[in-house]
C-alpha cells in the first residue's frame, strides 16, 4: 500500500513541522494487538514514528478536544472526525485557533465487529495482520484469513458523503468525488419493523446494556463531561439501578441531546462492549433533523444547531388536526 | 418535613362531586405528611386561619392546598402561608376544582383524580425550597421613544412627575404624523394649533433631554436600571450654535432635495428646517444631495451662516443614558398602496395618499395650502377617495382596520368643499367605522352639509380617460357599477408598523406581532404594559389609533413609569433561573436561547467562562433549563426534580424485582 | 427542439383556427416542437364547473393523463380559457380526496402532477428572446398596437402565476422587441362580455366598444390578443358594436402569434390572415411603407 | 374492549403552560365543559420550559398518555418559549417511532386561555385515542416469563439483529 | 474425581439445574456473548468468553437492599421498611478460571472481623462455580501474571475441561462431587489424560508472565508523579467499560429510588472511573481527573489491596477491560510503565 505509506510519511512530516508549537497532536498507533489501535498522543519525534492511519485507526480524536481547552493542539482527522470538529466549534465548545487539524481523506474504517463476525475465531487469537490494498490478511489461531476490506468497512463509511475533512489545515490525500449519503440497508429494515417488535428489540437489547457510558464519553458531542443528568446525584431524572427501561432512558437522553448535533461518526455504537447498535437511534434522529430543519450537523461551520434556534413560521412543521 | 394538606369543598362546587373526606384519608398517607383536613372554604378568613393555626400547632413548613385554580387563589394562600412565618414557595396548589369536579362527573374517578392531583402538588413540594425576592434601586429617568404626539404627552407626564426624561426622534423634529396634519377630526381645528405649544414645551422643559436626529441603537440593563445607547446620526450642524435663523437654506443652490416631510410633493434644499414650527428648530444636511458632501464643492451654507455652526466633517456619535423605564412610542408608517396594482401602481401622478392630500391642504405645504393636483397643478372639481387601501384586506395581508381613516377621509371630504366651493367630493367605502365621541355625526355632516357622496363599495381599477381618471368601483347598494371620472384621486392608506419595530423590538426584547404592532402584556387589562417589566407602550405602535387614543395612551404609558419609579427599591420575583457553577461548562446555549438577555457569561476565577443569571432580568421561562444538556441552569420553583417528581408521582416507575442477569 | 404537449382546444378548430395555425407555424418557428395530445377532450369552457366541479375538473384532468402518458410534464395551450381550466384541475388534484374523486371518473387515472402553461408564456420563458430578436426579418417598426389580454388570462393571480394580473406586460414587450409602438393601454385586462355575445350581445357592444373607444383615443393601427373570445368579440363584432352605439371602427384584432409568425417572415397562409373579419391591409400597407421609407 | 375496560381510567399525563392552556382548561372548568378524567395536568410556566424528556420519563414509566399544549405560536408569554418547544416537541414525535413507542401515545398542541371549548376537545379527542390504543406496554419485563419470552425472541434473532444482519 | 460429559449432555445438565435453581451462563445475544439467567429453550455459548464478567452472580449489579411502604397516620405506622436478603442458589456455568477466582477478591472486603456483607455472604454461600479451562489464551490474557493460569481451579466447585466430543469434568468441592453424581456424567476414561495434556498445552501457549513483582512498591512511588498518569490517561475516555466488566471490582453505590408512595434503597455497582465516584458533598473532589482516577485503580488493584491483604493482587489477568476499553488502555501496559519508568528524573 504504497500509497499510504507516502501519505503516512507526508503527514508525519507536516506534524513533525508544527510539533513544537503543540501540546500534542492526537493519532492512532498498533494497540494490544495487530488487529487493534490506539489513539497516540504525539508529544515527542519517537511518539511520531509510532503512527499509523491504517484503516484500523479508527478512533474520533475530536472526544478528546474538550479536555484540552485552552491549550494548542494537533488532531488527525478523518472526514467524519472533522464533522465533530465543525459542530464543537460551531457550538463555542473549542476554538479555531486551539485546534490544528490534520485532515486525511479517508477511504474508510473497519468495524471490528465485522471482522470478529467474519473470521474463523475469535479476534482474540490474533497473531499477525497485513494490509493489502483491499483486503485483510490475519492470522487467527494459526488460521489463515483474507478478507475483503469493503465487506469489513463500518456502516458509516460504506454510506459515507463526507469522507473528505470538511475543515483541515493540512489536508493529506486525494479528495474524492461528491458522493450521495444512504443509509444502511439494516437501518431501512429496523425503521420498516412495527411497533411490537422495536420495542422488544429494545428491551432484549437493553437489558445486555450493563450502563457503562462507553457510548456517551467517546461521543465527541458529549460535552457535559462529568455533569451529565444520567450520573448527578441531585437529579430524579433516572434510578441508578440497571434495567432496560433504565438503560433505555439514558439512551433517550443520550438521543435527546444530540438532536441536530450527532455528527454521525459512530463512535457510540464502536464503543459499546455489548454491541448495541445504538446508530439506529442516532441515524434515525438525524432523519428527522434533516426533513424537518434541512440541516446536518458539522457539515458547515457558524451553523447554530437547530434546537437553539427557531423561525417564527417553520416551513416543514405542520400543525396536526384536532 | 412536615407537610399539611388542606382540602377545600368549595362549598358544594368540589365536594358535590369529589369525595372530600376520602382525599383527605389518602392524602394523610402521603410522605411526609403529618397533617391532612378538610374545610367548607380554605380561601375565606376562617380557611386562611385555619391554615395558619395548623402551621402553629402541627410545625409544618410546608402547605398543600386542594382548591381551585392556582391562577385564581395561589397568591391568597401565599400570602397567608407568609402570615405564619413559612416562606411563601413552601406552598403548592392542587387544581381540584376547574381540573376535577367541574369537568368530571365520576365521583369515584374525580376522587381519585383529586388524590393523585394532592400527591403530586406534596411531591413537588418536598422538592420546594423557600426563596427570597431580591431588592434594587431604579434611576428616576425615563426614556421616551419617538416625538409624535403619543410620545410627547408621555414625556410631557413623566418631566411634570418629577422623572427626568430623555427622548429619541429618529426625525429632524418631534410632531410626528400629527405635525403634517393640516385640521384634525371632529373639530376642524388646526393641527399645529393644536400641536405646537406641546412642542415647543418639550424643547423648554427642563426636565427633558430632546435627541433628534437619532435612534436607539441597543439596550441592556433591566427594570429600573436600562442601559440605553443612542446614535446621534450626523446632521454636519452644530446644533449648540445654531440659532433656526434660516439664512443658510434660503442660500443653499441645492434646491432638488427629497422633502419628506411634505409627504415628497415637493423638494426642499439640502440644508433645511423641515417646517417653520419644527423642535429643535436647527438645520440640517441632507447628505444624499448636499453638493459639498457628494462633489466637495460648493460649502455656501458655511459661509452665509452667520454663528459658523456648519461641520462637513461630522460624525455619528454614540450616547449611553441610564433610565429606569422606557415608554415606546414609535408611531406608524403608511401602507405602500403600489402593492395594489388596480390603483395604477404609481403610473398615474394624480393618485396621492391621504396623508399628502394633508401637504396639499395645509397652509404650510409645498401649494401653500391651494389644492393643485401634482400632474398640472389644475384645481380639482371631482375629487374620488377611496377607503381601506390597505385596511381590512387579506390579500394584501393586512385584515385589520386602521380605524381612524373613515374619520379622516369625512374631514377631507368637508375640507375639499371648504377649499373649493364648486367640488365634488366621492368616498368609496366598506363600512363607516365612527365609533368616537361626535365621530358619527362628524361623518353625517361630510354627507350631509358637504354632499359629500358615499358609495359602497370597492374600486376595481383606475384607468386615465383625457386628462382626467376614471374610477370604475361597484356600489353595492345600488347593486350596480359605477364609473366616476376624477381630476384627483386620494387613497385613505392605512396604517401598518413602523418599519423599524421589529429590529426595535428586538432590542428591547418586545414582541411584534405579525404584523410588526408591539404586543401589551394583556389586551384588556395591561393595555400598555409590555412583558418586559419596565417597558410601556404608547400611541400607535401597539396598534392604529386616533390622536386621542394616542395621547390616552401616553399619559398612561406615563403614569405607569411614574408609579414604578416612586418606588425606592423593587423586588424581583425569585422563581428565576439559577446556576449551578459546579455543573455548567460555560457552553452559553442558555445564553443563546434566552429570550430576555437575562444570563451573561462570566469568568471565575479559575478562567472557566461560566452562565450568570441577571435575576432581576429573568422572566422564569425556563427554556435555558431545557437547553442545558447537564441541567447546570434550574429554573425556581419549577426544577428538573421538581417536576420530574410529579411525574414520578403519576406513572410510579414499576419497581422491579425480577432479576435479569 | 423542445417537445411540448399541446392542447389546441375546442375554439382552435373552429371560430379561432388561424389562432392555432399561426400558434404552430411560430413555435416551428422558434423551435418549440408540439405534439398533439391525441383523442383530447373539450376543457368543458364555462358551462362545465358552473354545474359540477368534479366533472368538470376530470374533463382537464384526462387531458393532464393524455400528457402524462406522452411522459411529459408540461402542456401548452393557446387558449386562456383552456388553460384555466387545465390549472384549475390541476390544481384541485393536488388534493389527495378529490384527486381520487376525478380519477374514478377516468380510465386512465391522473397520477402525477402536469403543468399547464399558455403558449405565451411558453414562448416568453423557453425562447431566448435573442433568438427572437435575431428572427425578426419583418420588424414592425411603425405600427402603433394596443395589446388586450383580456380578463382571465393572469387570473385568479394564484392559479395563472404568470405576469400581473392587473397590469401585464408580457405582450407589450413582445411586440415591441418586434419594433412596434405599443401604447399604454388602461383597459388591458377588462373584460369584454366573452361569451355574452350569444345570449346578451347589447353587453359585449357595450364593453367591447368601450374596448374600442379607448383604443382610438389613443390613435392604435391595430389590438393584438391572446383569447379567442376576445378576438371575436373585438373583430368579428366590430359591426355589430358600430351599429348599436352608431360608431365607425374600423380597428383590425390581431392574434399576438400572427403579428409575431409575420414579422418572423413566415408565409400569410400560415397565420390565416384571411380569417380576420375587419380587414387588417391599412396596417399590412403602413408596415410596408415605412419599410420602404427606411 | 369489554364496558368495564372503558371505564378504567389510564394514565395520561398533562404539560401545560400556565399562561394559555393551564388557564384555557380553566376556562373550560368555568364553563362546565364535561371531560374524560384521565388527565392529570402538570403545571409548567412556559412550553418552552418543557423538556422532552419529561415526556419519555412519563412514557417509560408507563404513562398511557402524554398530552402538552402551550400558547398559539406568537403568542407566548415569554415571547419564544413555544417556538423552541415547537421545535423540540416535533423532533420528539417523530422520534418515538424508531423506539417502539407508539408516537400517537404522544402529542402536542396550542390552546390559548379563552378556548376552554378547544380544551374540552383536546382532552376529550386525546383521552378517545388513548383508550383506542389501550394500556402501554411496559417497557420492563414485568414477569419472569415475560423475561424468558424477551430473551428467547432475542436469541432467535441472534447475531442477526435488524442492523447487522 | 473426573468425570466425563458430553456436549448435548451438558447443555441437558444446565437446562435441568436451571429448572431448581438460578443458573448463569454464557448465552449469545445480538451478536455477542454475555452472562444471562438461564431460562428455559436457552443454548449455551462456549465460543468465546463472554464479554461481562460473571460476578452478577456473588455481586449483582442491582441489589434492593430494602423498601419503604407510606401509610396513613391513623393507621398507627408512618412507614414500613422491609429488608430483602437474597434467597435461593445460584449455579455459574462456563466461567472463565480468571472469571471464577475473581470474585475471591470480594472476601477480604465483605467479610471482615468488623464488617460482614449479608447480602454478599449469602450470595456467596448460595452459589456454585463451574467452570471451564482455556484451551488457548487471548492476545488480551495475562492471568498468569497474577498468579494463575488457564485451567486454575481455585474458587471453582467443578472444572471442564473441553475434550473430543465434550468436557472432562473435574470435582474440586464437595459441593462439586455432588454436581457430578448426576446420571448425564459418565466415567471420564482415558479422557482425563487428554484434559489434562489440553491444560498443559494452554498454559505453555500463554508465554512468559509479566513480572509485576515490584508494582505495588513502584505505584506508591508513583503517587505524586501527575506528570505520568495525566501521560498514562490520556486516552482514557472515564466511561466505567472497564470497571462493570472487571470480575474484581466490587465498588459500589447505595440510592435511594423514591416514586410516590414507595421508594427503596439500592445498591448497584460504582465505578471509580467516574467522576462522581469521590464527588463530595461540598463539591470538593479529590480525584477530580481522569488522571486521579486511572491512578487509583492501577494503585488499588497492584498496590494498595495486595498491601491489605497479603500481597493478593486485585486482578484476575482475564483482559476483558482491555479488551473492551473503547480507547485501548491497556493495564498490563500501565502497570508495566510505571514499574520501568525511573525513580529519579
Amino acid at each position: 500500500m504504497s500509497g499510504e505509506v507516502s501519505q503516512l510519511e507526508e503527514l508525519k512530516a507536516a506534524i513533525r513541522g508544527q510539533l513544537d508549537s503543540l501540546d500534542c497532536v492526537i493519532g492512532w498507533e498498533q494497540g494490544y494487538d495487530p488487529l487493534h489501535a490506539t489513539p497516540l498522543f504525539i508529544r515527542s519525534e519517537a511518539d511520531l514514528e509510532r503512527l499509523t492511519i491504517s484503516p484500523l485507526a479508527v478512533h474520533n480524536p475530536a472526544t478528546y478536544t474538550t479536555g484540552f481547552k485552552g491549550k494548542k493542539i494537533g488532531l488527525v482527522v478523518r472526514g467524519c472526525h472533522s464533522r465533530s470538529v465543525i459542530e464543537l466549534l460551531n457550538e463555542k465548545l473549542i476554538e479555531r485557533d486551539e485546534v490544528v487539524l490534520f485532515g486525511l481523506c479517508c477511504d474508510g474504517v473497519v468495524s471490528q465487529r465485522k471482522i470478529r463476525a467474519a473470521l474463523p475465531a475469535d479476534p482474540g487469537f490474533v497473531e499477525a495482520v497485513e494490509l493489502g490494498k483491499d483486503e485483510l490478511h490475519i492470522t487467527v489461531a494459526g488460521e489463515q484469513a483474507t478478507l475483503k476490506l469493503q465487506e469489513v468497512l463500518a456502516d458509516k463509511c460504506l454510506h459515507c458523503a463526507y469522507p473528505d475533512p470538511l475543515v483541515a489545515d493540512v489536508l493529506i490525500g486525494e479528495k474524492h468525488a461528491p458522493r450521495q449519503a444512504a443509509s444502511p440497508a439494516c437501518q431501512d429494515a429496523f425503521e420498516a419493523l412495527g411497533n411490537e417488535e422495536k420495542l422488544a428489540f429494545w428491551q432484549d437489547t437493553m437489558s445486555r446494556c450493563i450502563r457503562c457510558y462507553a457510548c456517551r464519553n467517546v461521543c465527541p458531542m458529549c460535552v457535559c463531561q462529568d455533569h451529565c443528568i444520567a450520573t448527578s446525584r441531585d437529579h430524579l431524572w433516572m434510578s441508578q439501578e440497571n434495567t432496560p427501561v433504565e438503560n433505555f432512558m439514558f439512551q433517550m437522553i443520550h438521543v435527546s441531546h444530540l438532536t441536530g448535533r450527532c455528527t454521525e461518526c459512530g463512535e457510540c455504537e464502536r464503543a459499546c462492549p455489548v454491541d448495541i447498535p445504538l446508530m439506529l437511534l442516532r441515524r434515525y434522529m438525524n432523519k428527522q433533523v434533516r426533513e424537518v430543519f434541512g440541516h446536518q450537523a458539522g457539515i458547515a461551520l457558524d451553523k447554530t444547531p437547530p434546537l437553539l434556534t427557531f423561525q417564527v413560521e417553520e416551513a416543514r412543521i405542520k400543525e396536526r388536526d384536532w | 418535613m412536615r407537610i399539611g394538606v388542606f382540602i377545600c369543598h368549595c362549598g358544594s362546587n368540589i365536594a358535590g362531586t369529589v369525595d372530600c373526606e376520602s382525599v383527605v384519608e389518602i392524602a394523610a398517607g402521603f410522605p411526609e405528611v403529618v397533617y391532612a383536613t378538610d374545610s367548607m372554604y380554605t380561601c375565606s378568613e376562617p380557611g386562611q386561619e385555619g391554615i395558619i393555626t395548623a402551621i402553629h400547632e402541627h410545625n409544618l413548613d410546608g402547605v398543600v392546598v386542594a382548591s381551585c385554580s392556582p391562577r385564581m387563589h395561589e397568591p391568597t394562600f401565599r400570602r397567608a402561608v407568609e402570615r405564619a412565618g413559612l416562606n411563601r414557595y413552601m406552598f403548592e396548589m392542587a387544581n381540584i376544582r376547574e381540573h376535577v369536579s367541574w369537568i368530571g362527573k365520576d365521583k369515584a374517578h374525580n376522587t381519585n383524580k383529586a388524590a393523585d392531583l394532592v400527591l403530586m402538588a406534596v411531591e413537588k413540594l418536598r422538592r420546594n425550597r423557600p426563596l427570597v425576592a431580591k431588592s434594587f434601586t431604579t434611576v428616576k429617568k425615563v426614556l421616551v421613544i419617538g416625538g409624535g404626539v403619543a410620545g410627547i404627552q408621555a414625556a410631557l407626564d413623566c418631566a411634570d412627575g418629577g422623572l427626568d426624561v430623555v427622548m429619541v426622534e429618529r426625525d429632524q423634529s418631534i410632531g410626528g404624523k400629527m405635525a403634517k396634519l393640516d385640521k384634525t377630526f371632529p373639530t376642524i381645528d388646526c393641527s399645529s394649533c393644536v400641536l405646537g405649544p406641546k412642542m415647543v414645551d418639550i424643547a423648554q422643559h427642563e426636565k427633558i433631554s430632546l435627541y433628534a436626529c437619532s435612534e436607539v441603537e441597543s439596550v441592556s440593563g433591566y427594570v429600573g436600571n436600562f442601559s440605553v445607547t443612542i446614535r446621534r446620526r450626523a446632521t454636519y450642524v452644530d446644533w449648540t450654535k445654531c440659532t433656526g435663523c434660516g439664512v443658510c437654506t434660503e442660500k443653499c443652490p441645492s434646491k432638488r432635495s427629497p422633502d419628506p416631510f411634505n409627504e415628497f410633493l415637493g423638494t426642499t434644499t439640502s440644508i433645511n428646517i423641515p417646517f417653520p414650527q419644527a423642535i429643535p428648530k436647527k438645520a440640517a444636511i441632507n447628505p444624499d444631495t448636499c453638493m459639498k458632501l457628494q462633489k466637495g464643492k460648493c460649502g455656501i451654507c458655511a459661509k452665509v451662516c452667520p454663528v459658523g455652526c456648519i461641520d462637513y466633517e461630522q460624525q455619528d456619535e454614540l450616547v449611553t443614558v441610564e433610565v429606569g423605564a422606557i415608554v415606546v412610542a414609535t408611531g406608524y408608517d403608511l401602507f405602500d398602496w403600489h402593492k395594489y396594482p388596480q390603483y395604477g401602481e404609481g403610473r398615474y401622478p394624480d393618485v396621492i395618499t391621504s396623508l399628502q392630500y394633508e401637504r396639499l391642504l395645509s397652509a404650510s405645504g409645498p401649494t401653500g395650502g391651494h389644492i393643485k393636483r401634482p400632474s398640472d397643478g389644475k384645481e380639482p372639481k371631482n375629487v374620488v377617495f377611496i377607503q381601506c387601501v390597505g385596511s381590512r384586506d387579506r390579500s394584501v395581508d393586512r385584515p385589520y382596520c386602521s380605524g381612524f381613516c373613515c374619520m379622516y377621509t369625512a374631514k377631507q371630504a368637508i375640507l375639499t368643499k371648504d377649499h373649493i366651493p364648486d367640488s365634488q367630493s366621492f368616498v368609496f367605502y366598506m363600512d363607516i367605522r365612527a365609533p368616537g365621541k361626535g365621530y358619527d355625526e362628524f361623518t353625517r355632516r361630510a354627507m350631509e352639509e358637504y354632499g359629500a357622496q358615499y358609495v359602497r363599495g370597492r374600486v376595481a381599477m383606475i384607468y386615465p380617460h383625457g386628462d382626467q381618471l376614471i374610477v370604475r368601483g361597484a356600489d353595492t347598494l345600488a347593486g350596480t357599477q359605477v364609473e366616476v371620472p376624477a381630476d384627483l384621486v386620494v387613497l385613505a392608506t392605512g396604517v401598518e408598523a413602523s418599519q423599524g419595530a421589529v429590529k426595535l423590538g428586538e432590542t428591547l426584547r418586545v414582541v411584534p406581532d405579525q404584523f410588526g404592532f408591539f404586543v401589551e402584556s394583556h389586551p384588556k387589562l395591561k393595555p400598555v404594559e409590555t412583558n418586559t417589566a419596565g417597558v410601556y407602550l404608547a400611541g400607535a405602535c401597539q396598534g392604529p389609533k386616533d390622536i386621542p387614543t394616542s395621547v390616552g395612551q401616553g399619559s398612561a404609558a406615563a403614569a405607569k413609569a411614574l408609579g414604578l419609579l416612586s418606588k425606592e427599591q423593587l423586588e424581583s420575583d425569585p422563581a428565576v433561573s439559577k446556576v449551578n457553577v459546579n455543573r455548567c461548562v460555560g457552553c452559553q446555549k442558555c445564553i443563546d436561547t434566552c429570550p430576555f438577555g437575562a444570563i451573561k457569561a462570566v469568568t471565575d476565577r479559575m478562567g472557566r467562562l461560566k452562565a450568570e443569571v441577571i435575576e432581576t432580568v429573568c422572566q422564569g421561562c425556563g427554556i435555558c433549563t431545557v437547553t442545558c444538556p447537564q441541567g447546570a441552569i434550574q429554573l425556581e420553583h419549577f426544577t428538573d426534580n421538581q417536576i420530574l417528581a410529579e411525574v414520578n408521582a403519576l406513572c410510579p416507575p414499576k419497581m422491579n424485582n425480577v432479576s435479569f442477569e | 427542439m423542445a417537445k411540448i404537449a399541446y392542447y389546441p382546444g375546442c375554439s382552435g378548430q373552429s371560430t379561432s383556427v388561424e389562432y392555432d395555425l399561426s400558434t404552430r407555424a411560430v413555435c416551428r418557428e422558434l423551435g418549440l416542437e408540439l405534439v398533439d395530445l391525441e383523442d383530447w377532450s373539450c376543457c368543458g369552457s364555462t358551462p362545465a364547473h358552473t354545474v359540477n366541479h368534479v366533472l368538470s375538473a376530470a374533463l382537464s384532468a384526462r387531458n393532464l393523463a393524455l400528457t402524462e402518458q406522452l411522459g411529459m410534464d408540461l402542456v401548452t395551450t393557446p387558449c386562456p380559457s383552456c388553460l384555466s381550466n387545465l390549472r384549475t384541475a390541476a390544481h384541485k388534484m393536488e388534493d389527495a380526496d378529490f384527486r381520487a374523486k376525478a380519477n374514478a371518473l377516468l380510465d386512465t387515472p391522473c397520477t402525477k402532477q402536469v403543468t399547464a402553461q399558455s403558449v405565451l408564456q411558453v414562448i416568453m420563458e423557453q425562447v431566448d428572446p435573442e433568438l427572437i430578436r435575431a428572427k425578426v426579418v419583418k420588424p414592425l417598426t411603425g405600427l402603433k398596437l394596443a395589446c388586450y389580454y383580456g380578463c382571465i388570462m393572469n387570473r385568479p393571480p394564484a392559479l395563472m402565476q404568470f405576469d400581473n394580473h392587473e397590469h401585464p406586460m408580457v405582450m407589450d414587450n413582445l411586440m415591441t422587441m418586434l419594433g412596434a409602438e405599443v401604447v399604454p393601454y388602461p383597459l388591458k385586462v377588462e373584460c369584454c362580455g366573452a361569451s355574452f355575445g350569444v345570449p346578451r350581445v347589447d353587453i359585449v357592444t357595450k364593453l367591447a366598444g368601450k374596448l374600442l373607444d379607448a383604443g382610438r383615443e389613443l390613435d392604435v393601427d391595430a389590438f393584438v390578443t391572446a383569447c379567442p373570445l376576445c378576438q371575436m368579440n373585438l373583430d368579428m363584432r366590430q359591426g355589430q358594436i358600430n351599429s348599436a352605439l352608431q360608431e365607425k371602427f374600423r380597428i383590425p384584432v390581431f392574434y399576438y402569434t400572427q403579428l409575431l409568425g409575420y414579422a418572423l417572415g413566415i408565409d400569410r397562409k400560415e397565420l390565416g390572415l384571411k380569417k380576420l373579419c375587419v380587414n387588417p391591409k391599412p396596417v399590412f400597407n403602413k408596415l410596408k411603407e415605412t419599410a420602404q421609407a427606411s | 374492549m369489554s364496558a368495564q375496560d372503558e371505564q378504567r381510567e389510564l394514565r395520561i399525563v398533562g404539560f401545560l403552560c400556565n399562561w394559555c392552556s393551564y388557564g384555557g382548561a380553566d376556562t373550560a372548568g368555568v364553563a362546565r365543559f364535561i371531560q374524560p378524567t384521565d388527565l392529570r395536568i402538570i403545571r409548567v410556566p412556559c412550553s418552552g420550559r418543557i423538556d422532552p424528556l419529561f415526556i419519555v420519563r412519563a412514557l417509560l414509566n408507563g404513562a398511557d398518555g402524554v398530552l402538552v399544549s402551550g400558547c398559539h405560536p406568537r403568542d407566548c408569554h415569554y415571547a419564544e418559549g413555544n417556538f423552541y418547544a415547537r421545535r423540540r416537541l416535533e423532533m420528539l414525535k417523530r422520534f418515538l417511532p424508531i423506539t417502539g413507542i407508539d408516537e400517537r401515545r404522544f402529542e402536542y398542541t396550542w390552546v390559548s386561555a379563552s378556548e376552554g371549548q378547544r380544551w374540552q376537545h383536546v382532552v376529550t379527542e386525546f383521552t378517545r385515542r388513548i383508550h383506542e390504543l389501550g394500556p402501554a406496554p411496559f417497557f420492563n419485563p414485568v414477569s419472569e416469563e415475560e423475561w424468558a419470552k424477551l430473551a428467547l425472541d432475542g436469541a432467535a434473532r441472534g447475531a442477526s439483529c435488524a442492523c447487522h444482519g | 474425581m473426573e468425570r466425563f460429559i458430553t456436549q448435548d449432555n451438558l447443555q441437558r445438565f444446565a437446562a435441568g439445574l436451571a429448572e431448581k435453581k438460578n443458573v448463569l451462563a454464557p448465552v449469545a445475544s445480538g451478536g455477542t456473548t454475555t452472562f444471562r439467567r438461564l431460562r428455559p429453550g436457552m443454548q449455551l455459548d462456549f465460543s468465546r468468553m463472554a464479554v461481562i464478567s460473571p460476578k452478577d452472580a456473588t455481586f449483582p449489579r442491582n441489589e434492593t437492599l430494602l423498601t419503604v411502604q407510606h401509610y396513613p397516620e391513623e393507621s398507627g405506622k408512618r412507614m414500613e421498611l422491609q429488608e430483602h436478603l437474597p434467597e435461593g442458589e445460584m449455579v455459574v456455568i462456563g466461567c472463565r478460571p480468571c472469571g471464577t477466582r475473581g470474585k475471591l477478591v470480594f472476601d477480604p472486603v465483605y467479610e471482615t472481623q468488623a464488617i460482614k456483607d449479608p447480602y454478599y455472604i449469602r450470595r456467596r454461600d448460595g452459589a456454585t462455580f463451574i467452570t471451564l479451562a482455556c484451551a488457548r489464551p487471548e492476545t488480551t490474557c495475562f492471568c498468569h501474571s497474577v498468579g494463575s493460569g488457564p485451567a486454575d481451579e481455585e474458587g471453582s466447585d467443578i472444572l471442564l475441561t473441553a475434550v473430543e466430543g465434550g468436557f472432562v469434568a473435574k470435582a474440586v468441592t464437595e459441593k462439586g462431587e455432588q454436581l457430578l453424581g448426576d446420571s448425564l456424567f459418565e466415567d471420564a476414561g482415558a479422557k482425563a489424560e487428554e484434559a489434562a495434556a489440553s491444560n498443559a498445552s494452554a498454559r505453555k501457549l500463554m508465554g512468559e508472565a509479566h513480572d509485576f513483582s515490584s508494582a505495588a512498591e513502584k505505584l506508591l512511588k508513583r503517587f505524586d508523579d501527575m506528570d505520568f498518569w495525566q501521560t498514562q490517561s490520556d486516552k482514557c475516555i472515564s466511561c466505567g467499560a472497564c470497571t462493570y466488566m472487571c470480575p474484581t471490582c466490587y465498588c459500589f453505590n447505595i440510592t435511594d429510588d423514591e416514586a410516590g408512595l414507595v421508594s427503596r434503597r439500592l445498591r448497584t455497582w460504582d465505578n471509580c472511573m467516574s467522576h462522581t465516584f469521590t464527588l463530595e458533598g461540598s463539591g470538593h473532589n479529590p480525584r477530580s481527573t481522569k488522571a486521579h482516577r486511572l491512578k487509583n485503580r492501577m494503585g488499588h488493584k497492584f498496590s494498595y489491596y495486595p498491601d491489605l491483604h497479603g500481597g493478593q493482587i486485585a486482578c484476575c489477568g482475564c483482559g476483558r477491560c482491555i479488551k473492551q476499553c473503547p480507547a485501548g488502555v491497556d493495564i498490563r501496559q500501565v502497570v508495566m510503565a510505571a514499574q520501568e519508568y525511573p525513580d529519579e528524573r
